[in-house]
């Protein structure tokens, strides 16, 4: 088994006539996941990759009882296809899409919280469970059934992690990259919550980056609440001050959102923290 | 992006944030009719300019001149000032401090207001700032104006002319997508009436689509990150010496910090994003040479992506550029055997791991290996 | 609050919601330059009045005058014509429903269209009705009109005017407080043009004090009725001759239900609301004796309140109006003996339950007990 | 046990200095409610019925640990009041003032939902559960500890039924007066759900009225998932179609929302409904 996700999901594609929708639709039925239909605006009728293609999300729910998706639109439509799929009741919504500005989100996230609707995202690489199903953009190759719940807020660093895991033998359950913008719809703490709940996760991998305090929340969260061991990597220890990383969210501010403070916070948990993102096996091994 | 403060207080005005008489100068003879007295004020996307002396009064029109010539082409905190605000001096009664942000961790905007306006907020006791969230699907609601004015112990006067500005800044947070709003300070007059002393706006670089008007503004770039910025590259000049650039932001920055370990330092942060258009590719490349740095770290996980092809694209982009700055490159993805003899048949260190690949950067730099 | 249509097409124009020319008239002789061809129109808080002969063509000065005069005074299904609207004749090509409502069940507003407009909405087909909740949080978005083009198949010039309907539409129901926003028809002219052919607003009652401009517009109400409203009393006539007063809405529902099992029949529906005003209680049953009835069905649950005290309100309330119609009342609360004692002396049928006031009730209009 | 409160919550009266917040505040500790702040703005510092007032709801929150607010503010300021309780952090909002713009109400409840905090009301009777804690306007003699969990749209009609089923010897886990506006925080579902929940209700009434189709959506909801006893009235059957009966929600439009179209619906599920309000307690005395 695995959060949020399974074999039996049945996900939608929004923007699955674009290239990254086409190219990822691919993938992800080779990941084993049931792609059961896509949808862009106009283009209802046709076919991507074997998946019947829709007008509205309302009319892929319908015929092909979607219950989750995926957003792949370009930023200037992403709040509009999120509210869209949102608004038919999908209880999952991953949304790929970067450069969103983050007033579009402040206004998706609590509309998402009051239907009780999970977000992920954006600006991420999705999610991935190996051996169930797979909403993202992550290499398929990466990954390997196992114990470990990994949750990141990078793309590619997060893949050089996971794949130095599935080479030391430490496989995952899920792997949830919730996204570098300064609002997401599920928290480094939320993923956390979500994990430590999950009978098959044993223990956790936290990516985190420079930027925001979701790190020390979540060394909290874990002093507090989580009871399966944790093993983090923080990346940005020699940025230097004020200059902004490509996430929006990595911006320092004072000494709060430093990496110094986010190892502290982490190690003061109780949760060792990697030097090199390939250390995070060995600190597995350990646990 | 950042706004000047003179640039900022129009948009204020625009929505009604009351702000001073001010007229905007590059040159001391562009001055023509100041409103006097006035402050002659730098206009530069830094802070602590005060302290920097890049704030003067001015009683005459003539004295308004010769301290803009003073003042236009300081250097401050790295800036260049190269044009001044004159605005009519206020009687200052008070000075608040007033800002909407957003936070990320409860993720709604952020309402901040002191009673100890003027000095920097972060120097501010926290049990003196007042700090409430803004529930987004509803904004500003009475209750919070209530609460702050309450914990500000301002006179009713006063309260209602903040009240309302309280909800413009708001407004003002929302329709132009900004990141930050700040009145710092937000002074109450002797005379009773509330005034933006100074104004601090950040707009969301995401939502810059959405308002081209502010597309061509100044921002705090290095010439180098502006081209890159243009070119839609995200680049930034870091003081090391060793030019590294990756895919992801993340990889990137933990790329920085292998180096940092193994006893580099990175003189550009450069990520790459999708490795799939060569031509991007190469246009990374020209601003990586132009930084000039000792040496290259190129670190690509691609997963997807053929190893090959990306090292063909950096092989054709090197070599079109007639570069002699040595290469250390890791790429992993298919066909990572090929990509490696590829690199090495055109004189590059390929390496297998990004370890690897820092500790060969450091030693390329000393003359090794 | 309801509005005639000219009243609500004012308001539509407001919004930007493409509405026809025309002209407000109360007697042929106000009539002095109708849009010609043009369409007379009685103006009544009433459906179906095109059927009720109540909507007639003109082609000249002369016919409008003469139409006019015939639809004026006209009575429809019980309302007087006092108004006409003479509207510019539209050439049309296509008639669409467009409405905005409430939807209890889902807490958010409810957007519908449908391509059979011009008829009542409930004669339409469940499947040719579009229907789709608008979250509130967010308003109206892309998709919602998207989906609704679709739906109703229409050509994209025509698609993107209704777009901006619906948005104008949307603006209107939120910031007037409309429970219903309906345009039936929405015509799609010949060439091509879209405008409401029609236009139905209803606002929320409640929200009277936002909107003060409205308070004055008349309501399908009797004349008591209306009397009752501008006291604040929510009254309503009702075709029997039993005087039905309770306390809140709901028992004076279920009060006009047991006396319709004993026999009876409500002549008026008058919920009290609050009991502890004595000069509201006075208030109240001048009303109910305005109307006439031939016994008065009191019944008030207090809880709270002195059954004595109530009593003696009422008491006095009928002494001061000298009123002769014989009054059943239950009275539950604290001291209720003392309660039935003084009703009985003066006249008063005490009941200990509301099936017993109701049985007495029938009896003493039948001339017992 | 109850629903919703207990003798543990600890209430906050929003306009307590008012006429009907004192007399209420009064009438709730009598009853053995825990209430323990009230909150007017200009008045903090002052007593009420011995409870303090503060200007705030955040203030009555950090000083008393106020968690549930009952709300008597006049309606044009009932809105503010409310979003201030659930922007505090309170769980349960009673919302007992009337005439509130429905607009309003779009607004709050899904900031409410959003948040987590159960909102009952507007414009309605409030909570009562006898031996624990009141937050309402209901008379405090009416109740007795029992099994019974009720749920009205009506007040005063309430109070009748109540009554009735007291002197039966019928007592009540919970009553819940959900108020007779179109847009509730508390559907009669959410209701039936609540009781459904709860292992001290074991029977549940139903008091409906004329208007929207909350009773015919109650019916359905209890043939699919409620498994207790429900027994039910409905107001309204003598009303006359189109006229408006002072609850905003007693509208009839076609046929559906008629006392006949929401009988009809009970009795299909098996609920049988009562032709006068006392006949509750002989329905209740067969289950």
């Amino acid at each position: 088994m695995a959060v949020l996700l399974s074999k039996k999901s049945r996900v939608l594609v929004q923007g699955i006539t674009g290239h990254q929708g086409q190219f990822h639709t691919r993938a992800m039925l080779d990941f084993g996941t049931k792609v059961v239909a896509g949808v862009t605006p106009g283009k209802g009728g046709t076919k991507v990759e074997g998946v019947p293609v829709f007008d509205g999300v309302r009319e892929a729910v319908h015929r092909r009882r979607a219950n989750a998706s995926i957003i792949f639109v370009p930023a200037a439509y992403a709040k509009d296809a999120a509210i869209e799929a949102i608004e038919a009741g999908l209880k999952l919504v991953v949304i790929i899409t970067e450069r969103i500005p983050f007033h579009d989100c402040l206004e998706v996230m609590p509309l998402a919280r009051s239907r009780g609707c999970v977000v992920i995202g954006p600006n991420c690489p999705g999610l991935a469970s190996p051996g169930q199903a797979k909403m993202g953009i992550m290499p398929n190759q990466l990954f390997k059934e196992g114990d470990a719940g990994v949750i990141s807020r990078s793309g590619t660093l997060t893949y050089e992690i996971v794949n130095a895991m599935t080479e030391a033998g430490f496989g995952q359950t899920t792997c949830i990259g919730i996204g570098g913008d300064p609002i997401i719809g599920t928290s480094m703490v939320d993923a956390l919550a979500m994990f430590q709940k999950d009978r098959k996760t044993k223990r956790i991998v936290v990516v985190g980056e420079i930027g925001g305090t979701a790190e020390e929340e979540a060394a909290d969260f874990i002093e507090r609440r989580v009871t399966k061991p944790v093993v983090a990597y923080v990346a940005g220890r020699t940025a230097p001050p004020g200059k902004r990383m490509g996430h929006a969210g990595a911006i320092i501010q004072g000494n709060r959102g430093t990496a110094e403070s986010k190892v502290k916070a982490f190690e003061a948990a109780g949760v060792p923290v990697a030097e090199y993102p390939v250390g995070i096996p060995r600190l597995l091994a350990a646990t | 992006m950042k706004f000047l403060e003179y640039k900022a207080k129009e948009i204020f005005a625009r929505y009604r944030i009351p702000v001073p008489q001010g007229v905007v100068a590059a040159s001391p003879a562009d001055i023509l009719d100041p409103p006097l007295p006035c402050m002659v004020k730098a206009q530069v996307l830094v802070g602590g300019r005060g302290k920097a002396g890049g704030i003067k009064a001015a009683e005459s029109l003539d004295e308004a001149r010769t301290v803009a010539g003073q003042i236009l082409g300081m250097d401050i905190h790295g800036f260049r000032v190269k044009q001044v605000y004159l605005e009519e001096r206020l009687d200052i009664g008070q000075e608040l401090y007033l800002g909407v942000t957003i936070d990320r961790s409860a993720r709604e905007p952020l309402l901040m207001a002191s009673a100890m306006g003027g000095i920097d907020i972060e120097a501010v006791p926290h049990d003196r700032i007042y700090m409430e969230h803004i529930p987004t699907v509803v904004g500003i609601q009475p209750y919070l104006v209530r609460s702050l004015l309450k914990q500000l112990a301002l006179p009713k006067e006063v309260g209602d002319q903040i009240a309302s500005i309280v909800g413009h800044v708001y407004d003002l947070f929302r329709k132009e997508d900004a990141e930050l709003v700040e009145i710092n300070p937000l002074v109450v007059t002797k005379a009773g009436g509330v005034v933006a002393g100074d104004a601090k706006l950040v707009i969301d670089d995401n939502a810059e689509y959405r308002h081209p008007e502010y597309a061509n503004l100044d921002q705090d770039r290095t010439p180098l990150e502006q081209e890159a910025h243009d070119k839609g590259i995200t680049f930034i000049q870091l003081d090391g010496d060793i030019g590294v650039i990756a895919n992801g932001a993340g990889l990137t920055m933990a790329t920085l910090d292998i180096l940092g370990l193994k006893g580099g330092r990175g003189g550009t942060f450069l990520d790459l994003g999708g490795t799939d258009d060569p031509g991007k590719v190469k246009q990374a490349f020209e601003i990586l040479i132009e930084a000039a740095p000792s040496v290259i770290l190129l670190n690509i996980f691609g997963g997807i992506t053929k190893a090959d092809t990306v090292a063909l694209g950096v092989k054709q982009a090197l070599e079109e550029m007639h570069t002699k700055i040595p290469v250390v490159a890791r790429i992993k993805g298919v066909n990572e055997a090929q990509a490696k003899e590829m690199l090495r048949s055109i004189g590059m260190y390929p390496a297998e791991t990004v370890e690897e690949a820092a500790e060969l950067a450091v030693k390329v730099k000393s003359g090794g290996p």
